[in-house]
C-alpha cells in the first residue's frame, strides 16, 4: 500500500512537473527537428515519410506504440514520451544507433535538453488533445524469474497464442498477413534477433509489450479481459521469459568480423548438414539498396550469417538468414502473405574478378569487374561477371547452389571453383566478399534488395607460422638475452 | 674503429631505423593516386582505347548520365546487336550500313533513329540527346572512336575501331577527361 | 699527398662545374636529340618568350637500365641539399660565433669558429661535386624539363654562377686571412668578409629556391606555361619568400646541430679535463644556436603551408588532409623527439653548476607540459582504426580526439611547447646565479605573470577562434598566438637580463661536468634533423604529384607516380646514412691535419 | 615515505596507460590502439628522460635492476624474474601472432584532395574557384535564403538522411550496415573544415569519384550527379551548414 502511495505521488509530481512544458516553445523545436518526418501538422506526412518503414507516427491520432500505461489508457506516461524521444541507450546494441531500434527515430538526448523535451511533449499532446494519463503505468516489477520451468511454460503458451503470427520458432514466419490500423503492411518481429526489438529486449520490456500490446497494430494486449487470448500476469511473464530465451546471438553481427574459411580434405558438402560444424558463423548487417536505380526502403531482412569451407580446388559458402516467407511465385499461400506480387527469393555472393585493387562493391566497373554467384528459390543458379550495375554477362564456371527453407530460416549452399590467388602461401590474403538477398514476398526484385558492403574472407590461416612457435621463439630469445646479461654482469664483477 | 665511434654510429643508425620502421611499417600504407595516363592512344592499343572510352563514357561524354539503369535513355550494354536490327527498321532514316557506322552517326545526329519510348515529350521522332561531337561536350574523333571501342567491348563483339581516325593530338582530350575522372 | 686531397677534389669539382655550365648554355645540343619529334606543341613555336610548356610522352624521357631516373635524381638532389645546407649553415654559424667572440673578447669562440670553417672547406667541395652530379642527372634524365626551365630562368643561371664565384672567393679569403687579420680593424674587416660570404651563399640559395618554388607555384607564365617575359614575376612566385625564410632558418638550426654533434663526439673522446670542458662548451653553444633557430621554425613552416593553401587548395589538401596527412604525424613525432632531446640536454646541463640542483624539481612539470603538447600535436585527424574500433566509434571521427586533430589544437600545442622549452632554458640560465638587484622578486613575479598570461591567451585564441568562431579566422588565429609566444619570450628575456645583471655565482660552474647520456641527445637532434629534412623535401616535391611544373608541365615519365610515405622513408634513410658517413669522412679528413690552430 | 624511483616509474606509466584505456572500457569510445602505442612510447620516453636528468636519480632508477643481476643476495628474486619475463614475452608474442585473422587496420583519408577541375552536368568546374551561387542570398535576401535552406532540408530528408542521419551526425538508420560509415556534418571537424566547392565535389561525384586514398571501392555514397540537379545540390549544401551552425571554409579570405 505504502509503495503504491509513493509511486502515485511520484507520478503526480512528475505530471505536475511536466505540466510546465510550454506548447509555444515546443513548436519551434518540433519545426526544426521533427517535421521532416512527422509533417508540418504532425500527421506523419513529412517529406521523408514516404521512404520510411515503419512510417513515422501520426501525432494527430494520439496513438503511441511504446508506452507502459495499460491497454485501456490512451495516453502514454511522460516517462514513455521521454524514452520515445530521447532514446533507450541501454537497449541500443547496434553500433552508432541511439533511438528506437529498427526504425528511423533516433535518440534526441544529445540534441534536446530536458526543457526542450518537455516543451515538445506538450506540443505533441496538443496535436491530438491528449490529456495526462488517468491510469498509472503497469507494474513492471519482475514477478517470475526466467527459470527453466517458466521458459517451458512460456513455450507452451507461445505455441498456442503467438506462433500464428511470429512463427513456430519465433522467426517471424507466421501464417497471417498483418497490417496496422492505417493499412500499412507490417511484418511480425523475428524474435531470435532481440537487437531489432524497437523498445528493449529484456523480459521486462517484452512483458510490457504483452501486457499493453502495441497500439495501432495487430499486436494485442494479452491483459485485456475482453480478448479471447487473455493471459494471466504470470503467464505473460512466462512468455516474456521464453521470448527472451529465443535470442540467437550468432545472428547479431559482430564488429569487424572476418569470415574464416576452414580447410577440409575431400569433397565439399552440397547442402546444409553436419559437415558445416567445423566452421563458425559470421553475421553481417543487411541494408537495403538505396544507391542506384530502383531503390528499396522497406527491408524485411536484417542480417545474414555465413560459413565457409574450402579444399584445394573449391570453396563453399553456407548462407543463412531468417525470411518470414518462402516466396514461390504463383503459390497460393505465398500470394496470401505477400505484399504485392510474389517474386522469387534470392541470394548472391560477390567477389572481385581479380585480386589487387578492390573493385566498386556495387557490382564493379568496366576496368575492375566482379564475379557474382546467384541463386533463386526456384533452383536458378547463375555465375555472372559484372562490369557495373547493369552490365552483366553470364559465365560458366562450375558454380552450383542448393537452398532449403524451414520454419523461417533459409539456408543456401554455394559451391564453386577456388581462385588460386586467394591462397598465396607467403601471406594471408583478405578476399573481399559481399552478399545480397532478395525477399520476393516483400516486392524485392532486380535492384530492390538488401545487401552488405565488402567484408573480408580469409582462407586457411596459420600459414604465417603457428602462434605457439612464435611464443616459444620469444621465450627462448628473451631467456638467452637474460643469460647474456647475467654473464656480462658476472664478468664485470670479477 | 674504436668502440666509442661504433656506439655513436649504432645509436644513430638505431634512430634512423626507428623512424623508418615507424613510417613504413607502423603507418599503414596509403597509396597516392596513380598519375592520369597521358599516352597517345595509338601507343596503347585496343585496351587503352577501351579504357579511354570508358572514361569518356562516364566523364566528359556525359553518356552515363542518361544511359544507365535509371532509364532516361536506353541501356547500351548490347548496342552492337541492337544496332543491326535498328538499321533494318523502317523508322531508321540514317545512312549507316554497319553497327559501327550507326553509332558514329548516332553520336553526331541522334535522331537518325529514336528508340520507341525515348523521344522528346510529344515528339517521338526527335531524340533528346545532344550532338556530342560539338557544343558543350565536343568529343574529338579519337574520343568518338574510343567510345565505340568501349561499347563494342561491352556488347562482347570484336573491337574494330583503331583510334587512328583523326590522327591529331589527343592528349588534351585525355587530360580533360582524366581530370574530371582523376578522382576515380 | 693526403694533404692535397681536398684541393684536388676542389679542382675536379670546378672542372665539373665548367662542364655543367657549358651544357647549360647549350641546352639544345644536349637535350634536342632523339626526342624532338614527339614534343607536341612546343616544337612549332619559336624557342623563347612565347613557347608554352612542352607536352611530353613517355618516349621523351631517356631510359636507363642502370638506375631508376627518379631515384637517381632524388638521391643526388637530397645529397646536394644536405651538403648545401651544411655549407650555408656552418658559415652563418661561424660568423655569429666569431662576432660573439669579438664582443665577449673570448678566444674560445674564435678557435671554435676557425675549427669549423676549416671543416666546411671540404664540405664545400663535396657540395660542388654533388651539385654537379645533380645537374648532370637532371639534364640526363629530364632534358625537356630543364630546357623549359632554362628558357625562363636563363638570366638567373648567370646570377647563380656569379654568386657562386663570389662565395668561393669570399670563402678562400675568409679562411686564408683568418690568422693574418686577427686584431683591431683587421678583425672587423675579416668579419665583414665572413658576412659577405654568407650574403653570397644566401643569395645562391635564394636563386635556387626560385627555381624550386616556380615548379610548385608557377608565376609569370600563362595557363599553358608560355613565359610572359617578366623574369622577376617568375622568381618572385607565391612560395619564394616563405621558402627562403624557412630554408634560411632551418639552415641555421641544422648547422648548429652538426657542429653540436661534432663537439659531442669530441667530448666523448676527450681524455683531458681541459679538452672536455672545451667541447662541452662548444656543444652547448652550438646547441643553443640550433635550438634558438628551431623555435621560430614552426612559424615559418606555417607561413609556407598557408601560402601553399592560398596558391592551390588542392595542393594544400593533398599536403595536410590527403595522402600525406600521416606524414605530418611522422613529422610531429620526430620534432617531438627533437624537442624532448633539446630539453633533456638543458636539464642535464643543470648539473654543470652547483646551483642547478635548485631547479631539478621543476623538470617534471616542464616535461609534463611538453609531453601533453606533443600528445596533442601528433594526434591525427585521420585515425588508424581496427575495424572493431571504427565500429565502436561509429565512424572515423573520434568524439574526444577529433578536435585535437585540427590545426588550431596543434598551433596551440606548438606554442605552449615552445614556451616550456624556453622555460627549460631560463632555468638553465639561472642555474648558477643569484640575483642581487633589490626588485628581483617583483621581476620574477612579472615574468611569471607574463608567462601565465601568454599561455592563457594562446589557449583562449586556439579554443575560441579554432572552434567557436567563423572558420574564416581559423588559421588566422595562429598569427596572434605566435605573436604572444614571441612577446612572452622576448619580454621574459629582457627582464631576465636586468634581474641577473651583476648577479653573483651560486657555486662553481664547471664545463665538462656533463653526463655522457646528454651527448647522445645531441646526436639524436642531428640525426633527426637530417632525416626530417629529407622527409620534408620529399613531401614538398611530392605534393606536385604528377606535375613537373604544377598545372603547367606534366610529368609523363614512367616515374610520374607519387611514392608512398613508406617508400620515401626508406630512400631518406639510405640517404641519411650515406650523408652521415660522408660527414664523418669530412671530419676525419680535417681531423687528420691536426688541430693546427694556435700551434 | 618516498617511493623508490623504479616503483614511481612503473606506477606513472601504469596509471597513464589505465587512463588511456578508460574511454574504451567505460564509455565505449576506445582510443585507437595505434594511438595508445604512440602515446605510451612518448610517455615512457619522457618519464625516462626526467628520471635520468641527474646522475643521482639515474643511479636510483637503475640500482634495483642492476642489483637484481649483480647482488648475490637477490638470487631468489632474480630467478623468479628471469623465469617470468620470458613467459610474459612468450604470451605477448602469442597474442600478436594469433591476431592473424583480424583484418588489417585501415587508413583511409576522410578528406582526400579534390581534383583541380571536374566536369559534371556536362560542363567543367574549377573547384578552386567554385562558389555556391546561392550563398550570396544569405546577405542579400534573407527570406529567399531561408526558402532555399527549407528546400535543401526537404531534399536532404528525401535523399540523404537514411545514411547521414536525422541529426546530421552520420548515424542514419542504415549507417550501421555501411563501411566506411557515412560522414557526420555536425561538429567542428567535418564540413566546417571544408569549402562548399569541396562538398559539392563530394556530393556530385560520390563514392565512386573518390581518389584511391579515399577508398572508392567501399563507399556507399552515390554519385548524385545523375539524381539531383546542380541547384538542388547547392541547396542541400546550404542546409547542411545552416542546420549544423557551421560556416563553410573560405580559403581566399584566409590569406
Amino acid at each position: 500500500m505504502r509503495t503504491v502511495f509513493i509511486f502515485i505521488s511520484i507520478l503526480l509530481f512528475s505530471a505536475t512537473a511536466f505540466a510546465s512544458g510550454d506548447v509555444e516553445q515546443g513548436k519551434p523545436v518540433y519545426e526544426k527537428y521533427c517535421r521532416q518526418c512527422h509533417g508540418k501538422d504532425g500527421a506523419g506526412d513529412g517529406p521523408a515519410a514516404q521512404y520510411l518503414n515503419p512510417p513515422p507516427r501520426d501525432f494527430t491520432l494520439g496513438i503511441y506504440k511504446w508506452k507502459t500505461t495499460p491497454f485501456d489508457e490512451l495516453s502514454p506516461s511522460d516517462e514513455d514520451f521521454i524514452k520515445m524521444i530521447k532514446g533507450w541507450p541501454a537497449h541500443n546494441t547496434v553500433p552508432g544507433w541511439d533511438g528506437l531500434n529498427g526504425t528511423s527515430m533516433p535518440g534526441w538526448a544529445d540534441v534536446l535538453g530536458d526543457n526542450d523535451t518537455k516543451d515538445v511533449i506538450a506540443y505533441l499532446k496538443g496535436l491530438s488533445g491528449l490529456e495526462a494519463p488517468e491510469k498509472p503505468p503497469i507494474d513492471l516489477k519482475v514477478k517470475v524469474a526466467p527459470s527453466k520451468e517458466s521458459i517451458a511454460r512460456g513455450k507452451k503458451i507461445f505455441g498456442d497464442v503467438c506462433s500464428e503470427c511470429h512463427g513456430d520458432e519465433g522467426r517471424g514466419d507466421g501464417r497471417k498477413k498483418l497490417k496496422d490500423d492505417l493499412g500499412a503492411r507490417t511484418w511480425p518481429r523475428d524474435l531470435t534477433k532481440p537487437w531489432t526489438f524497437r523498445a528493449g529486449s529484456a523480459p521486462v520490456d517484452i512483458y510490457a509489450r504483452l501486457t499493453v500490446g502495441i497500439p495501432g497494430t495487430q499486436m494485442p494486449s494479452f491483459a485485456d479481459p475482453q480478448s479471447k487470448k487473455t493471459l494471466s500476469d504470470d503467464e505473460r511473464w512466462d512468455v516474456a521469459n521464453y521470448v527472451a530465451s529465443l535470442d540467437a546471438p550468432y545472428k547479431k553481427p559482430g564488429e569487424g568480423a572476418v569470415i574464416k574459411a576452414v580447410k577440409v580434405d575431400g569433397p565439399l558438402p552440397d547442402s546444409p548438414g553436419a559437415e558445416w560444424d567445423k566452421a563458425a558463423f559470421e553475421s553481417f548487417y543487411l541494408v537495403p539498396q538505396i544507391i542506384e536505380g530502383e531503390r528499396l526502403f522497406t527491408p524485411t531482412l536484417a542480417s545474414v550469417s555465413v560459413k565457409t569451407l574450402f579444399n584445394d580446388d573449391e570453396i563453399a559458402f553456407l548462407i543463412e538468414w531468417d525470411d518470414p516467407t518462402d516466396s514461390v511465385p504463383g503459390d497460393a499461400s505465398a500470394v496470401d502473405l505477400s505484399d504485392g506480387e510474389v517474386f522469387k527469393d534470392g541470394a548472391a555472393v560477390e567477389f572481385p574478378s581479380s585480386m589487387g585493387e578492390k573493385p566498386y562493391f556495387g557490382m564493379g566497373s568496366a576496368s575492375k569487374p566482379v564475379d557474382i554467384w546467384f541463386w533463386q528459390n526456384d533452383g536458378t543458379v547463375r555465375a555472372i561477371k559484372a562490369k557495373g550495375a547493369s552490365i552483366v554477362q553470364d559465365v560458366s564456371n562450375g558454380v552450383s547452389a542448393r537452398g532449403m527453407y524451414e520454419k523461417g530460416t533459409r539456408q543456401v549452399v554455394f559451391k564453386g571453383p577456388l581462385k588460386r590467388e586467394w591462397r598465396e602461401e607467403d601471406a594471408q590474403r583478405f578476399v573481399p566478399v559481399a552478399f545480397a538477398l532478395w525477399d520476393g514476398s516483400n516486392g524485392e526484385k532486380g535492384g530492390r534488395h538488401t545487401m552488405t558492403g565488402w567484408n573480408s574472407l580469409v582462407l586457411g590461416g596459420g600459414e604465417g607460422g603457428s602462434p605457439y612457435a612464435w611464443a616459444a621463439g620469444a621465450v627462448v630469445v628473451v631467456f638467452i638475452l637474460e643469460l647474456l646479461w647475467l654473464r656480462g654482469a658476472r664478468r664485470k664483477d670479477k | 674503429m674504436n668502440k666509442r665511434f661504433l656506439k655513436v654510429a649504432a645509436f644513430s643508425v638505431a634512430i634512423i631505423a626507428a623512424y623508418t620502421l615507424f613510417s613504413s611499417l607502423y603507418v599503414p600504407p596509403m597509396k597516392p593516386e596513380e598519375p592520369p595516363s597521358l599516352e597517345a592512344v595509338h601507343a596503347v592499343g585496343v585496351e587503352g582505347l577501351i579504357s579511354l572510352g570508358e572514361k569518356v563514357f562516364k566523364g566528359k561524354g556525359a553518356c552515363a548520365l542518361c544511359h544507365n539503369a535509371a532509364g532516361r535513355a536506353p541501356l547500351l550494354d548490347n548496342i552492337m546487336e541492337a544496332a543491326n536490327t535498328r538499321i533494318a527498321s523502317i523508322d531508321y532514316h540514317g545512312s549507316a550500313k554497319t553497327a559501327e557506322e550507326y553509332i558514329r552517326e548516332s553520336l553526331a545526329s541522334p535522331s537518325a533513329y529514336v528508340v520507341p519510348g525515348y523521344g522528346m515529350a510529344g515528339d517521338e521522332l526527335t531524340s533528346p540527346m545532344p550532338d556530342v561531337t560539338t557544343g558543350a561536350i565536343g568529343l574529338s574523333a579519337q574520343e568518338v572512336d574510343s567510345v565505340i571501342a568501349y561499347l563494342q567491348r561491352l556488347s562482347g563483339v570484336d573491337v574494330t575501331v583503331t583510334g587512328e581516325a583523326g590522327g591529331i593530338d589527343v592528349s588534351g582530350a585525355i587530360e580533360a577527361t582524366t581530370d574530371s575522372e582523376g578522382a576515380r | 699527398m693526403r694533404k692535397h686531397i681536398p684541393g684536388l677534389l676542389r679542382v675536379f669539382a670546378l672542372l665539373l662545374v665548367i662542364l655543367a655550365c657549358s651544357q647549360t648554355f647549350l641546352p639544345s645540343a644536349f637535350a634536342g636529340e632523339g626526342a624532338g619529334s614527339s614534343v607536341i606543341s612546343g616544337e612549332a613555336a619559336p624557342a623563347g618568350a612565347e613557347s608554352s610548356a612542352p607536352r611530353l610522352t613517355k618516349d621523351d624521357y631517356p631510359a636507363s637500365s642502370v638506375v631508376r631516373p627518379r631515384v637517381a635524381v632524388w638521391m643526388a638532389a637530397q645529397m646536394h641539399l644536405w651538403f648545401a645546407a651544411f655549407v650555408l649553415a656552418v658559415p652563418i654559424f661561424v660568423v655569429i660565433i666569431e662576432a660573439i667572440g669579438i664582443v665577449k673578447k673570448d678566444e674560445r669562440y674564435d678557435r671554435m669558429a676557425y675549427e669549423f670553417i676549416r671543416v666546411s672547406m671540404t664540405a664545400y667541395t663535396l657540395t660542388a661535386v654533388t651539385g654537379v652530379l645533380f645537374t648532370v642527372v637532371l639534364f640526363a634524365f629530364y632534358p625537356h624539363l630543364m630546357k623549359y626551365l632554362l628558357s625562363i630562368f636563363k638570366p638567373t643561371v648567370f646570377l647563380y654562377f656569379l654568386f657562386f664565384i663570389l662565395e668561393n672567393a669570399a670563402l678562400i679569403l675568409y679562411f686564408r686571412l683568418w690568422k693574418r687579420l686577427k686584431t683591431g680593424a683587421g678583425k672587423i674587416a675579416h668579419l665583414c668578409i665572413g658576412i659577405a660570404l654568407n650574403l653570397a651563399g644566401t643569395a645562391i640559395m635564394f636563386v635556387a629556391n626560385a627555381w624550386v618554388t616556380f615548379m610548385m607555384s608557377p608565376a609569370g607564365v600563362d595557363i599553358k606555361g608560355a613565359f610572359q617575359g617578366d623574369i622577376w614575376a617568375a622568381v618572385h612566385n607565391n612560395l619564394w619568400n616563405p621558402m627562403n625564410l624557412h630554408r634560411f632558418i632551418a639552415n641555421i638550426a641544422y648547422g648548429g646541430s652538426i657542429v653540436g654533434s661534432y663537439a659531442a663526439y669530441r667530448f666523448l673522446s676527450s681524455t683531458t679535463e681541459e679538452e672536455k670542458a672545451h667541447y662541452d662548451w662548444m656543444g652547448y653553444t652550438a646547441n643553443l644556436v640550433s635550438i634558438g633557430a628551431l623555435l621560430p621554425l614552426p612559424f615559418a613552416g606555417y607561413w609556407l603551408t598557408a601560402e601553399i593553401y592560398a596558391y592551390s587548395q588542392q595542393m594544400g589538401i593533398t599536403l595536410m588532409g590527403g595522402v600525406f596527412a600521416w606524414l605530418f604525424i611522422i613529422q610531429a613525432v620526430i620534432i617531438g623527439a627533437l624537442f624532448l632531446a633539446a630539453n633533456y640536454y638543458l636539464w642535464c646541463g643543470l648539473s654543470r653548476s652547483e646551483g642547478g640542483r635548485r631547479y631539478t624539481p621543476y623538470i617534471k612539470y616542464i616535461a609534463f607540459m611538453v609531453a601533453v603538447s606533443f600528445i596533442v600535436w601528433f594526434t591525427p585527424h585521420t585515425l588508424i582504426l581496427k575495424p572493431w574500433e571504427a565500429s565502436a566509434l561509429g565512424g572515423q571521427y573520434h568524439p574526444y580526439l577529433g578536435p585535437l586533430g585540427l590545426m588550431p589544437a596543434k598551433n596551440t600545442a606548438v606554442n605552449i611547447m615552445l614556451l616550456f622549452t624556453f622555460l627549460s632554458f631560463l632555468f638553465y640560465r639561472r642555474a648558477n646565479r643569484v640575483a642581487v638587484v633589490s626588485w628581483a622578486p617583483y621581476g620574477k613575479a612579472a615574468q611569471a605573470a607574463i608567462f601565465s598570461a601568454a599561455i592563457l591567451n594562446i589557449v583562449f585564441l586556439g579554443v575560441y577562434y579554432g572552434y567557436f568562431a567563423n572558420t574564416v579566422y581559423k588559421v588566422a588565429s595562429s598569427v596572434p598566438q605566435v605573436a604572444t609566444t614571441l612577446f612572452a619570450i622576448i619580454a621574459c628575456l629582457v627582464i631576465e637580463f636586468f634581474i641577473y645583471r651583476g648577479a653573483k655565482e651560486a657555486g662553481v660552474y664547471r664545463w665538462g661536468r656533463m653526463p655522457e647520456r646528454s651527448q647522445y641527445a645531441i646526436f639524436l637532434i642531428t640525426v633527426s634533423f637530417t632525416w626530417l629534412m629529407g622527409l620534408m623535401g620529399y613531401v614538398r616535391a611530392a605534393i606536385r604529384q604528377h606535375w613537373h611544373v604544377f598545372s603547367v608541365m606534366r610529368d609523363a615519365s614512367a616515374d610520374a607516380f607519387t611514392p608512398t610515405i613508406g617508400y620515401a622513408a626508406n630512400v631518406v634513410s639510405v640517404g641519411t646514412i650515406i650523408f652521415m658517413a660522408l660527414v664523418v669522412f669530412i671530419f676525419w679528413l680535417s681531423g687528420r691535419k691536426g688541430a693546427d690552430f694556435g700551434e | 615515505m618516498r617511493l623508490p624511483k623504479l616503483a614511481q616509474f612503473i606506477i606513472i606509466v601504469g596509471v597513464i596507460y589505465g587512463l588511456l584505456k578508460t574511454p574504451g572500457i567505460f564509455l565505449g569510445k576506445p582510443i585507437p590502439e595505434s594511438l595508445i602505442f604512440m602515446y605510451m612510447v612518448l610517455i615512457v620516453a619522457t618519464v625516462l628522460l626526467v628520471m635520468t636528468s641527474t646522475d643521482e636519480s639515474t643511479e636510483e632508477l637503475f640500482r634495483p635492476i642492476r642489483a637484481l643481476v649483480e647482488d648475490p643476495k637477490k638470487a631468489f628474486v632474480r630467478n623468479i624474474v628471469f623465469a617470468v619475463t620470458p613467459l610474459i614475452a612468450g604470451y605477448i608474442a602469442y597474442g600478436l601472432a594469433s591476431r592473424g585473422g583480424e583484418p588489417p587496420a585501415e587508413l583511409r583519408s576522410i578528406h582526400p584532395a579534390p581534383p583541380s577541375r571536374m566536369s559534371a552536368y556536362g560542363r567543367p568546374y574549377d573547384i578552386a574557384t567554385l562558389e555556391n551561387p546561392l550563398r550570396r542570398t544569405e546577405k542579400e535576401d534573407a527570406e529567399l535564403f531561408r526558402s532555399y535552406v527549407a528546400e535543401g532540408a526537404e531534399i536532404y530528408f528525401k535523399n540523404c538522411f537514411f545514411c547521414h542521419g536525422d541529426k546530421l551526425d552520420g548515424r542514419g538508420h542504415y549507417a550501421h550496415g555501411l563501411s566506411p560509415r557515412p560522414l557526420p556534418f555536425k561538429g567542428k571537424d567535418t564540413i566546417a573544415q571544408l569549402s562548399e566547392s569541396y562538398v559539392f565535389w563530394r556530393v556530385v561525384k560520390g563514392g565512386p569519384g573518390l581518389p584511391a586514398e579515399g577508398g572508392p571501392a567501399n563507399s556507399s555514397m552515390p554519385a548524385w550527379e545523375g539524381k539531383l540537379t546542380e541547384e538542388e545540390v547547392w541547396k542541400v549544401i546550404l542546409f547542411l551548414y545552416d542546420f549544423t551552425g557551421n560556416r563553410p571554409r573560405e580559403w581566399a579570405r584566409e590569406k
